[in-house]
């Protein structure tokens, strides 16, 4: 017996909207339907009528929790059509900041994944110690959420001795917790159980379809911007891109565990080189007309702003693609044939951000009459067309 | 008088009132020791330390509106949460409370007691997954599904290991039982394998982590209870609870054995007891993350049944050479 | 590879199919193409140069052309590959048959800009509501959101 | 095999201090940088209105009361305030005529008690007495 149940857009599962329509038999999905457009808030458009500083804040609000990459992302793109060269030490505070979030993203994930598999003593104590580093954000830039530390420029805020060393001591706290996780919380036997040989995503598929970040580095895909593409001063930087070649949940999770060492290593390295001197430089008003890709790894994946600009106050066009809305079509896959109980850890491994994914469209009518929903089965048929896809292999025995 | 001591005995104690007063208790002590586990602090401010929280959360739900589904099967809907309240009090009733004197035992106390109460006991799982069926929700339906395929797992293990004790014990009555291990403490020890076992299959049959399938709320949102509001939803919740107690407190009797005392010390043994083997639950609850259904199939044909026989096997060992 | 080895590359495979070439900045490399070229210099730009991620799509109006940007992420950079389109003729040939990642940027530009994809496996809506009124496409220079009067509802005044 | 890895954890947890706090009745102080909501000082401010025109949410609202008295009315409207704090980026005056307060509970169920208003008298720059220019010989 077949039938259909609704995911979304309103569920405990899912922390924001977005509709995911399961067509299951007894346990097993057998089909899946995403539905997108409950979170719109037409940034783009409204990014046109606003001036080049009151961006930052609107690409700020883009999303909550990795608020400093957009905003990044669009500040550095910004500076590069204004011909405008921050100073070093700017420029170490604003990826200091960034890294810190990345510390903060991952973790709460983490804590999500155990929420997600019932683990609620993990959740508790990732999140708990999250608020470590929550507590530095709000030290350095003055708030938790919106950190609001970029300007074009450089950064708006400097750092002085007493929070360089609260900085170094609460990263040390951090270290020892997040190995603590590491070994203990990776090795719980109902925990791995849950997460080994779920979501499986070869290597192939996350290439046809575009996948960013960890979903793609715990596939095997290399693939990090920081290293491809270094933006800002990540060239000179020590650290390594983590991947996992597990193509399932488990690998995503120890993906996310290794880049936050790999964070730790930057802060510290930041911490330890950083220049004196201003932190920002006065930017002009307008901008020459000119384009410009910015790009940014984000705590869930490359982040992509293109900025094309006409010599006015205001961005001619503001384009932002956020990693979760490329993760969307390899999410479909790592669903299809996979359990019910696994529905909301598989849509969870991909960090979704539904805020981040959905922000063109000026929504003014939000009622939804007669269903459309996306049907990807199109979509797989190409994507299998191109990709030998590996057979499905479950973990469904007792994990010891 | 004797209606009226019926009467008594039904409604104050060890009947309703004392159940329910109990069972909130435990609930909070519940609550409050997970809470303690993650590093948090649990209900405080209702009443003092936060004690009369499940109180209020039972207040609270039962002046909130009741909607019954418009396609629900309105009868069943109603009925189950009522008769699954009925199921567990009575089931409360057959409790060794604190006469665990077999000359003068409590007022039901009969040769049988423990499988009665076994059977009372499974009942309610089968009210779950009836009022997952009546509800007509597709979240509600996988949940009752989940509870039907969770019972083929643990409820053997369970019966095995329960009543193996019992069997040692010679005694098919639990104050007898008590009795037995009051007078032989050390014939306890051998118990201990399916001391285990049975806490685990009662953690699975109070459908708390990591068994807490049937309604996982990030997969199938309230499972069985989706559709259940105000009074209905109280009764379940009240229900659970009372579970909760009637089972920890079965454990106790039969696995933790007695000291006597009088009717003082015994009722004070019986808090202690129960409440230890809700500590125990509680752990287990904080230490685990939630499984799969098929998980927990495999896990319980693999190891708790196993080890099930294994400590019958013990316990005729001991009967026939020991004892 | 570096930039310069690259736009080479792009130069032979591409011959006389790539219109225009600019290298604005270290890493990125703007190509144009025609429209009805697109599709054979998407495939031969994935097989021969690497670039398998389609990062996004993005449309601008540019008056009375759209200017599309296929932003290609290869190993160290961006290939952006352009594309006009007229507006009295707005129709684009969907690469979804090469990158099947491309059709949720695709869909997203027939909503936004009114542009008819062709090809698009699956070519119903993607972002826009229902009862969304049919002509109304936001991302359009001409288009213009008209706000309403705000009204703060509470008890003063 | 492991089982049950995270048990002495647990249990030295519950012998630990919560790690929450007892919110409403018990508040963690906040940091001495925290951006709160903006506040004008209306005896520095010049009404140059930059703080108007770079305000990312329209909270910020500068209108003329009396020109003839030069009175401005200023407007924050903290139901739509986002907390950037760019308004005291923006503003040009030494010492500066916005500021953060370090309020966090704003929370409030008539949006209409959000708005804070100041009338004044605009502020006239000092400018240093500049020497007297030396008369030619």
């Amino acid at each position: 017996m077949s039938f259909n149940i609704p995911i979304g857009p309103q569920h405990p599962a899912l922390k924001e909207p977005i509709s995911l329509r399961m067509t299951v038999e007894g346990e097993v999905i057998r089909d899946v339907d995403i539905r997108l457009g409950y979170n719109h808030r037409g940034l783009e458009k409204l990014a046109e009528e606003k001036s080049w500083i009151q961006n930052i804040y609107l690409t700020e609000r883009i999303c909550g929790i990795c608020s400093h990459s957009h905003a990044t992302c669009y500040v550095q793109g910004v500076e590069k059509l204004m011909e405008i060269e921050p100073p070093k030490r700017g420029i170490y505070l604003r990826y200091l900041v960034s890294e810190l979030e990345r510390v903060h993203s991952h973790l709460l994930w983490l804590g999500i994944a155990g929420h997600e598999a019932g683990f609620d003593t993990f959740f508790m104590y990732t999140w708990r110690d999250r608020e470590v580093v929550m507590d530095l954000l709000e030290m350095i830039s003055g708030n938790r959420v919106h950190y609001a530390i970029n300007t074009l420029g450089g950064v708006r805020r400097d750092l002085d001795e007493a929070l360089r060393k609260k900085i170094l001591e609460g990263i040390d706290v951090l270290k020892k917790r997040t190995e603590y996780y590491f070994k203990i919380g990776a090795s719980e036997p109902t925990f791995v159980g849950r997460l080994a040989g779920v979501g499986k995503l070869s290597k192939e598929l996350a290439m046809a379809l575009c996948a960013v970040g960890p979903t793609a580095r715990a596939s095997g895909v290399t693939r990090d911007v920081r290293k491809d593409d270094p933006h800002a001063f990540y060239d000179e930087a020590p650290f390594d891109v983590a991947t996992a070649d597990t193509c399932d949940v488990l690998g995503r999770t120890v993906v996310r565990i290794k880049e936050l060492f790999e964070s730790y290593k930057i802060i510290e390295f930041i911490l330890k080189a950083l220049p004196p001197g201003p932190v920002a430089v006065k930017a002009p008003r307008k901008a020459k007309p000119n384009e410009v890709i910015s790009r940014y790894e984000a705590p869930r994946g490359e982040n992509i702003h293109y900025i094309k600009s006409n010599g006015s106050e205001k961005p001619e066009r503001l384009k932002v693609r956020a990693p979760t809305l490329a993760n969307y079509p390899a999410t479909v896959e790592m669903l299809r044939d996979g359990f019910i109980a696994d529905i909301p850890l598989i849509f969870a491994a991909i960090d979704p951000c539904i805020c981040c994914a959905e922000r063109t469209v000026e929504l003014r009518n939000a009622r939804t009459g007669e269903e459309r929903t996306v049907l990807f089965s199109d979509l797989r048929r190409m994507a299998n067309e191109r990709a030998r896809q590996l057979p499905g292999q479950r973990n469904v025995t007792w994990p010891f | 008088m004797a209606v009226l001591k019926t009467l008594l005995y039904l409604l104050v104690y060890p009947g309703l009132l004392f159940l329910f007063v109990y069972s909130t208790f435990a609930e909070w002590f519940d609550r409050k020791v997970f809470a303690r586990l993650q590093n948090r602090m649990g209900p405080t401010h209702t009443g003092r330390w936060g004690l009369l929280q499940p109180i209020a959360d039972f207040v609270k739900l039962m002046a909130k509106e009741d909607i019954v589904p418009a396609r629900a099967d309105k009868t069943l809907f109603t009925l189950l949460p009522i008769v699954g309240l009925a199921i567990v009090l009575t089931a409360g009733l057959l409790l060794p409370v604190w006469m665990s004197d077999p000359a003068a035992p409590g007022m039901v106390s009969f040769s049988g007691d423990i499988i009665v109460l076994l059977y009372l006991l499974s009942l309610p799982t089968l009210i779950f997954f009836l009022a997952g069926w009546a509800s007509t929700n597709a979240f509600s339906i996988i949940g009752g599904t989940r509870v039907l395929t969770m019972l083929f797992g643990y409820e053997v293990p369970l019966f095995l290991s329960v009543l193996s004790p019992a069997l040692l014990a010679g005694s098919w009555r639990l104050a007898e039982i008590a009795a037995f291990y009051r007078a032989k403490p050390l014939l306890l020890l051998p118990n201990l394998i399916g001391f285990v076992v049975a806490l685990i299959a009662v953690q699975a049959k109070l459908e708390r982590t990591p068994f807490d399938i049937p309604h996982a709320e990030t997969e199938i949102v309230g499972g069985t209870f989706t559709e259940y509001s105000g009074k209905k939803l109280a009764f379940f919740r009240l229900m659970t609870d009372i579970e909760l107690v009637v089972s920890s407190a079965l454990l106790a009797a039969v696995f933790l054995g007695g000291f006597g005392g009088g009717p003082f010390l015994g009722f004070v043994q019986f808090i202690v007891k129960t409440l230890a083997v809700i500590f125990l639950l509680s752990v287990l609850r904080a230490v685990t993350g939630r499984i799969r259904i098929d998980q927990v199939v495999t896990f319980a044909w693999r190891w708790l049944a196993p080890l099930a026989v294994l400590q019958l096997f013990i316990v005729i060992l001991i009967k026939g050479f020991v004892l | 590879m570096t930039d310069l080895e690259k736009i080479e590359k792009a130069k032979l495979l591409l011959g006389d199919k790539l219109l225009e070439m600019t290298h604005p900045a270290p890493h990125r490399i703007f190509l144009t193409v025609a429209r009805e070229n697109l599709l054979a210099a998407t495939a031969l730009l994935k097989d021969r140069l690497d670039c398998w991620y389609l990062a996004t799509i993005s449309g601008v109006d540019k008056g009375d052309v759209y200017e599309i940007v296929y932003h290609y992420g290869d190993t160290n950079g961006t290939i952006n590959v352009r594309t006009r389109v007229p507006k009295s003729d707005p129709r684009l040939p969907s690469t979804c048959a090469v990158i099947p990642g491309a059709i949720l940027y695709e869909r997203e530009l027939q909503d936004m800009f009114g542009l008819v994809v062709e090809g698009l496996p699956d070519p119903r809506p993607l972002v826009m509501p229902d009862g969304w009124p049919a002509g109304n496409f936001p991302l359009r220079k001409d288009w213009a959101y008209e706000r309403p009067a705000e009204i703060i509802p509470g008890g003063k005044k | 095999m492991k089982v049950a890895v995270f048990l002495p954890e647990l249990l030295r947890h519950l012998f630990r201090k919560p790690a929450t706090v007892d919110y409403p009745f018990k508040k963690i102080e906040v940091p001495p940088d925290f951006r709160g909501t903006p506040f004008l000082h209306p005896e520095i401010c010049i009404v140059c209105k930059a703080c108007e025109r770079d305000c990312p949410a329209e909270a910020i609202e500068i209108r003329s009361v009396n020109d003839a008295e030069k009175k401005f009315s200023m407007i924050i409207h903290n139901d739509r305030c986002i907390h950037c704090a760019q308004c005291v980026d923006s503003c040009p005056t030494n010492p500066k005529a916005m500021e953060m307060d370090h309020l966090f509970e704003l929370a409030d169920f008539d949006r209409h008690n959000l708005k804070k208003e100041w009338i004044y008298v605009r502020a006239v720059l000092k400018k240093e007495p500049k020497p007297p220019i030396a008369p030619a010989p």
